[in-house]
């Protein structure tokens, strides 16, 4: 007979509100194996966890129930209860109360006590059958891969590097410095994104921990939290990089100009070519699709006028394969297309652009020095209208979601509008201005107050050429009247949206992505840069809509849990794993096949066999590796492997306590 | 090909060319039209916004009969089309609401055949290689704007082309050897029985309209409704009157028309003589007489 | 003037809320008053209450408002709201709705175009078919407006675009008995 | 690893017990879901405070993968009315791959019970995340529902 001693939780009326707590415990006195049981307010409280180790010494209990909330709340407070009170963690199981049962069938109390006590008596069936268990420990590889190399991702590294880890940036671009390096000015405080993003660029560039993989992506990756196998593909970037020195030469003499991605196609670039001036590494790559070269096979005056003859045709992709302790992914976020909207012209009106094309006509070093032109004529516009949420808090047309940084940034243009173009009038069409952020509301009321932009309360239901102009149609709801703007420059506030491969990254990773392919965080609030996968952390806008602050934010978050993480010398392993019983094992290793962690592989044994010694095969664990999945569990032919605290005698009591 | 043909009371009224030249057209394309024998009244939004029922009771009627015949039906008129779609696909969608109707209509319709209009059987269905194919005439690079107005695109289940921006008939055009000239009212309402039973909101859409379609310098507009044609056709005189420093005089068609006269139609025969505006100046000018 | 008392009109609202709404298919609840109806509205600016006031109107319950408006007649039915609702709501539907529930209830802000709809569905009932002369000429003596686009009559006899006589088809008792089959239907609702 | 079961009480001291019996018959479904996305799933419906019938037992289990046939037949042995395993969507699992196997083995599974003669309404296999507590709110409804209109499961129960 075991001495299990069941603790019934009223959880205050959250539980004892619903189910009859008194009557749970009695019953459970009854049951067989039970040594002692009893009902408290809160079991979660000091005073409740002194109730459970004082019972364990009275009643010499060497078993514990504790019946209240989830195990996925409370179950981890509870074991180092039970440790400290004497016993081993694993001697202990929860019946779920609250989640699945009080607050589930609030109308029916009395069937909700039934299933109460049911959901007792199968814990007791269960951990009667619990074993002690001991956690396995694991060394830890001291380093960090970041991947994307935005804002978010070079501040992760910066820190972690700092705290004396090497760190790999992964970039899938030529040069560092994501979205930010493309935008002109930071709200609330208007500085030059450059003049802040600039240092830090140079900082990880320069940084003895600090290694930049640009122009390539992961591949693959394998192995667990303190031991990731990463393979990085590192495109062929047709300049050797140990021998170019930047001087960019190759880049004036290219002949071939093709639209800039940098500059959101308003400017050009050539086909050998560092995407912008202060790019880090600020060596060039081909772009093989534009380049004559490969094209045709002509050309070659790159390779003609590199000083150091860094240029190479024949450059294959590199495969890197290197081992992880942490991974922060920091992938951030891609534009909205907005030639999903027929009435705004399917993209197609020249001189209806988005936020970023806006940044690039401000800035100095822009496609057109920083004089606001627009793309059409490359006339100054007097009157511009800007547009919010488009894509955004749109079901029919783009995301349901809010994308929280274009009130601001809208604000922002009309700002920098007024201010570049003196005479200039702004309309600002918007649903709410949302500017929770510290100096935001005040910079937003600036906009209107000091700038004179029009701010106009209603989504624009069409907007269309007339003449070399373009006519707004919206509603003031304010007054309720339909009104029309006729504007020479229109600027769509377009929602962010998840990198188009985040779906497959994160296959990749083994993370997962919410309803609208954003990384999940482990916890919208206690875990918000974890991810459900041990050793992988969130950073930037890839887990959610986020501005720069917020980015930077998160980003020095996801560090210090990498930091963490990576301070441990070896780390413990969950001791919830596979088994194997090595006597009715065939060696079919069906199971290794089966285990998506490589945890299984083969293992000779010495058996006597009819008094003398024979080996044979048989499958043996990796208990750092095991995951504790129990796939190969069901897989086993012989039934002989289990899965240590899920085992299949602990779970058919279950199922024969909870049918009788 | 064969189909049940629904002309509609515009068609044999105020709508007349539409009927002529869409009959001529599929004569032309070796379509068959049969007339559903004893068709009433679609009941246009009239009814549908009286009475929900009716507005779907009034159709499913011609509907019935011609299932009955086993034939889809043909519809010109955009509204008469938009309507009996309405009701193909509620019928189709419920069993409930298919009851309903045949309580009322006393007929039942089971929605084994479908309603098509017009520019759908003759441009996007036939294609246009073989518009191109049965041209003798062309357009002679004539700048139309293609209107399409409401019924033909809203709601998407119900439209046949696209709500934004439609090109079916802009299509045509440019088929026939006309200039398609590109302009952003192609779906703008024209105010439908408004300018009649409101005169001074529904002629303001008119206004809009063709103001747009001059500036952007339409020769013509073609259209694809009987009531976008008389609003924007008989009310021209009318606006040319009451507003001051508008002179509009431009022709409208029927996109049949067009066809019927790049098919060798005399134009007077495929009802181009029957306008308010007068439409043989143009014709002449690029010598579709 | 005193200022609306939303708790008592919500409960007073309630019931013709429900009706619209179960006729129209439309939750109005889920209109988050972004105005893109009304700014696209091509009759938008002839209202009395926009398309998204009229909505908004329906949220708090404040029935009489909208049955009493001119917007509800004044709709053209082109449905450019519902093809550009970011919630993917149907103000047309709505607006329909309404405009039957308002004739219920003895409104007509619009008589002109209440006049209209009666004349043309009169017609209808008693031929099977629209009598476009007839509907025009009862139409204008109705709204004493006689001579009103009489100038366009001559052109149109001689082009045979109006008749003199309706026809009347042979199913006219059968349209008949349809529309008062509908009439009753509509009542039960 | 067969397990005295007379070792446990009998369960009609508790379900059958007289305050009970005015209830009308409530099934009594067992359900194995995964502790990642299912399990969590059924907790938000707690959190949110969905309400459903009190005729589900869900037995925690790391993945649904882990879900061996052996616990669903013993399910209907002692007198389940029905069986519900859930997990992850596919392509979602916290595990990469288990809820593949997981569906292989149900469509098995399934023709097995339909040919020793349970109806396959009685056992059922869902995805549903942790985001989907509405969704775990209506699998157990509609579950109970079907099982409801079946009656009690009568066929291979070895208690009595």
């Amino acid at each position: 007979m075991r001495r299990v001693g069941v603790f019934v939780c009223h959880c205050g009326t959250n539980i004892n509100g619903v189910v009859d707590c008194e009557k749970v415990a009695k019953t459970a006195a009854g049951f067989p194996n039970v040594a002692f049981a009893t009902d408290y307010k809160y079991m979660c409280t000091e005073p409740g966890q002194d109730l459970i180790k004082n019972a364990i010494k009275e009643h010499n209990l060497d078993r514990v129930v504790v019946a209240s909330c989830s195990p996925r709340m409370h179950e981890p407070t509870f074991r180092a209860c039970i440790e400290s009170g004497g016993l081993n963690p694993y001697l202990f199981e929860m019946a779920n109360l609250r989640e699945q049962c009080s607050w589930v069938h609030a109308n029916n109390k009395e069937l909700a006590t039934v299933k109460a006590i049911d959901l007792v008596r199968k814990a007791v069936a269960k951990v009667v059958k619990n074993e002690p268990l001991q956690k396995s420990r694991i060394s830890i590889t001291k380093r960090a891969l970041v991947i994307g190399g935005g804002v978010a991702g070079i501040q992760a590294a910066l820190d972690i590097a700092d705290a004396g880890n090497p760190v790999t940036i992964v970039e899938k671009e030529p040069s560092i410095g994501g979205r930010m390096a493309q935008i002109d000015k930071t709200f609330p405080t208007i500085d030059c994104s450059a003049c802040i993003l600039g240092p830090k660029m140079v900082d990880a560039a320069k940084h003895p921990n600090i290694e930049i993989i640009s122009y390539a992506q992961v591949e693959h990756v394998d192995g667990y939290v303190g031991n990731f196998e990463v393979t990085i593909r590192k495109k062929a970037r047709s300049v050797d990089l140990k021998k170019c020195t930047g001087c960019g030469t190759c880049q004036e003499k290219c002949p071939t100009k093709v639209d800039s991605e940098f500059d959101m196609k308003l400017g050009k670039r050539k086909a050998i070519y560092t995407p912008f001036p202060q790019a880090v590494p600020n060596k060039p790559v081909i772009d093989r699709v534009n380049c004559t070269k490969f094209k045709t096979g002509k050309c070659g005056i790159c390779q003609k006028v590199c000083p150091v003859d860094a240029v190479d045709y024949e450059q294959q992709d590199e495969l890197i394969i290197e081992k992880y302790g942490a991974i922060v992914v920091a992938t951030g976020y891609q534009q909205f297309d907005h030639s999903a909207y027929g009435e705004y012209g399917y993209g197609k009106y020249p001189d209806v652009i988005t936020g970023l094309h806006l940044e690039r006509l401000i800035n100095a070093s822009g496609p057109t020095m920083g004089k606001i032109k627009r793309p059409s004529d490359h006339k100054i516009p007097e009157t511009v209208a800007f547009i919010q949420c488009v894509g955004s808090r749109d079901e029919a047309k783009g995301h349901a979601y809010c994308s929280r940084t274009c009130c601001m940034y809208t604000a922002k243009h009309a700002t920098l509008v007024s201010e570049k173009i003196p005479g200039s009038k702004s309309y600002v069409f918007y649903m709410d201005v949302r500017t929770p952020g510290k100096g935001y509301e005040e910079f937003y009321k600036r906009t209107t107050d000091e700038y004179g932009a029009q701010y106009i309360r209603g989504r624009v239901s069409k907007i269309y050429e007339k003449g070399d102009k373009l006519v707004v149609r919206g509603e003031d709801s304010l007054i309720g009247r339909p009104v029309e703007v006729e504007v020479d420059m229109v600027v769509l506030a377009v929602a962010m949206e998840p990198q188009s491969d985040a779906g497959e990254l994160a296959r990749i990773l083994g993370i997962s992505v919410d309803k609208d392919k954003w990384f999940t965080e482990a916890h919208p609030k206690l875990k918000p840069v974890e991810t459900h996968t041990a050793g992988i952390f969130l950073a930037g806008a890839a887990q959610g809509p986020k501005d720069i602050p917020d980015s930077v934010a998160q980003a020095g978050a996801a560090a210090s849990k990498a930091i963490g993480l990576l301070s441990k010398v070896e780390m413990e392993t969950d001791a919830m794993v596979s088994s194997v019983d090595e006597s009715r094992c065939s060696g079919c290793l069906i199971c290794k096949g089966i285990c998506p962690y490589k945890a299984i592989d083969a293992k000779m044994i010495q058996e006597r066999v009819g008094g003398k010694m024979v080996e044979r095969q048989v499958a043996s664990v990796n208990k750092s590796l095991c995951q504790g999945c129990g796939a190969c569990t069901v897989a086993c032919r012989a039934g002989c492997l289990n899965l240590l605290g899920f085992t299949n005698e602990q779970i058919l009591a279950e199922v024969e306590a909870v049918c009788l | 090909m064969k189909y049940a043909y629904y002309p509609g009371c515009s068609l044999h009224s105020t709508g007349i060319e539409y009927d002529i030249s869409s009959k001529l057209v599929a004569k032309r394309m070796g379509i068959e039209l049969k007339e559903i024998p004893d068709w009433n009244c679609c009941g246009a939004s009239a009814a549908h916004t009286t009475n929900h029922m009716l507005g779907l009771a009034l159709p499913a009627r011609n509907l019935a009969i011609a299932e009955k015949e086993g034939l889809d039906v043909l519809a010109p008129c955009a509204a008469c089309y938009n309507r009996m779609k309405t009701t193909e696909l509620a019928v189709k969608a419920s069993e409930q609401t298919k009851q309903k109707i045949a309580n009322i209509t006393e007929m039942d319709y089971q929605g084994n055949i479908g309603v098509k209009t017009a520019l759908e059987v003759f441009v996007k269905d036939a294609g246009l290689e073989a518009v191109k194919a049965l041209a003798t005439k062309t357009l002679g690079g004539m700048k139309v704007a293609a209107y399409y107005g409401c019924l033909l695109v809203r709601p998407h289940d119900v439209g046949i082309d696209d709500m934004e921006n439609p090109m079916l008939m802009d299509d045509m055009v440019t088929a026939l050897g006309g200039e398609a000239v590109q302009w952003p009212f192609k779906t703008e309402c024209c105010g439908a029985s408004l300018p009649t039973a409101k005169g001074k909101v529904g002629l303001k859409l008119v206004y809009d309209i063709l103001s747009m379609a001059q500036s952007v310098g339409a020769e013509a507009i073609v259209t694809a409704c009987p009531l976008c044609f008389v609003n924007l056709d008989m009310r021209q005189s009318d606006l040319n009157k009451k507003v001051s420093g508008s002179s509009f005089k431009i022709p409208i068609f029927y996109f049949t028309e067009l066809m019927a006269i790049a098919f060798g139609e005399k134009p007077a025969s495929a009802g181009a003589g029957k306008h308010f505006v007068n439409t043989s100046e143009i014709l002449a000018k690029y010598n579709l007489k | 003037m005193q200022p609306i008392n939303l708790t008592s009109a919500e409960a007073a609202g309630r019931d013709l809320v429900e009706k619209v709404q179960k006729a129209s298919g439309v939750d109005v609840k889920a209109c988050y008053q972004c105005g893109k109806c009304s700014a696209g509205c091509p009759v938008g600016s002839a209202m009395d209450y926009t398309p998204r006031q009229i909505m908004r109107l329906l949220q708090l319950g404040l029935v009489d408002e909208v049955l009493k408006s001119r917007s509800i007649w004044l709709c053209a039915q082109c449905e450019t709201c519902s093809a550009r609702c970011p919630r993917n709501l149907q103000p047309d539907k709505v607006m329909e709705s309404l405009r039957i529930e308002a004739k219920k209830a003895g409104y007509e802000a619009e008589d002109e175009i209440a006049t209209f709809n009666e004349k043309f569905l009169r017609s209808v009932a008693a031929n099977g078919r629209l009598y476009e002369a007839g509907l025009i000429i009862g139409f204008n003596l109705a709204t004493v407006q006689p001579l009103k686009d009489a100038g366009c009559a001559p052109a149109m006899l001689t082009a045979g675009k109006l008749k003199l006589f309706p026809h009347k088809i042979k199913g006219k008792d059968a349209i008949r008995r349809m529309f008062e089959k509908a009439e009753k239907a509509e009542g039960e609702r | 690893m067969s397990l005295n079961s007379e070792a446990l009480p009998k369960s009609q001291e508790v379900t059958a017990a007289p305050e009970a019996s005015n209830q009308p018959w409530e099934p009594k479904i067992v359900g194995f879901a995964c502790n990642w996305c299912t399990y969590a799933g059924a907790d938000l419906a707690g959190l949110s405070r969905l309400q459903y019938p009190p005729s589900i037992r869900l037995i925690r289990v790391p993945c649904s993968g882990r879900t061996n046939p052996q616990f669903i037949i013993r399910a209907f042995q002692r007198g389940a009315d029905g069986v519900l395993v859930a997990g992850c969507h596919p392509g979602d699992c916290h595990y990469s791959t288990g809820n593949y196997f997981t569906r292989r083995r149900f469509l098995l599974m399934q023709r097995l019970l339909e040919y020793m003669g349970i109806d396959p309404a009685r056992f059922q296999a869902r995805w549903i995340s942790g985001s989907e507590g509405p969704k775990f709110q209506q699998v157990v409804t509609q579950m109970t529902e079907d099982i409801k209109a079946l009656g009690p499961n009568r066929k291979m129960r070895d208690v009595e």
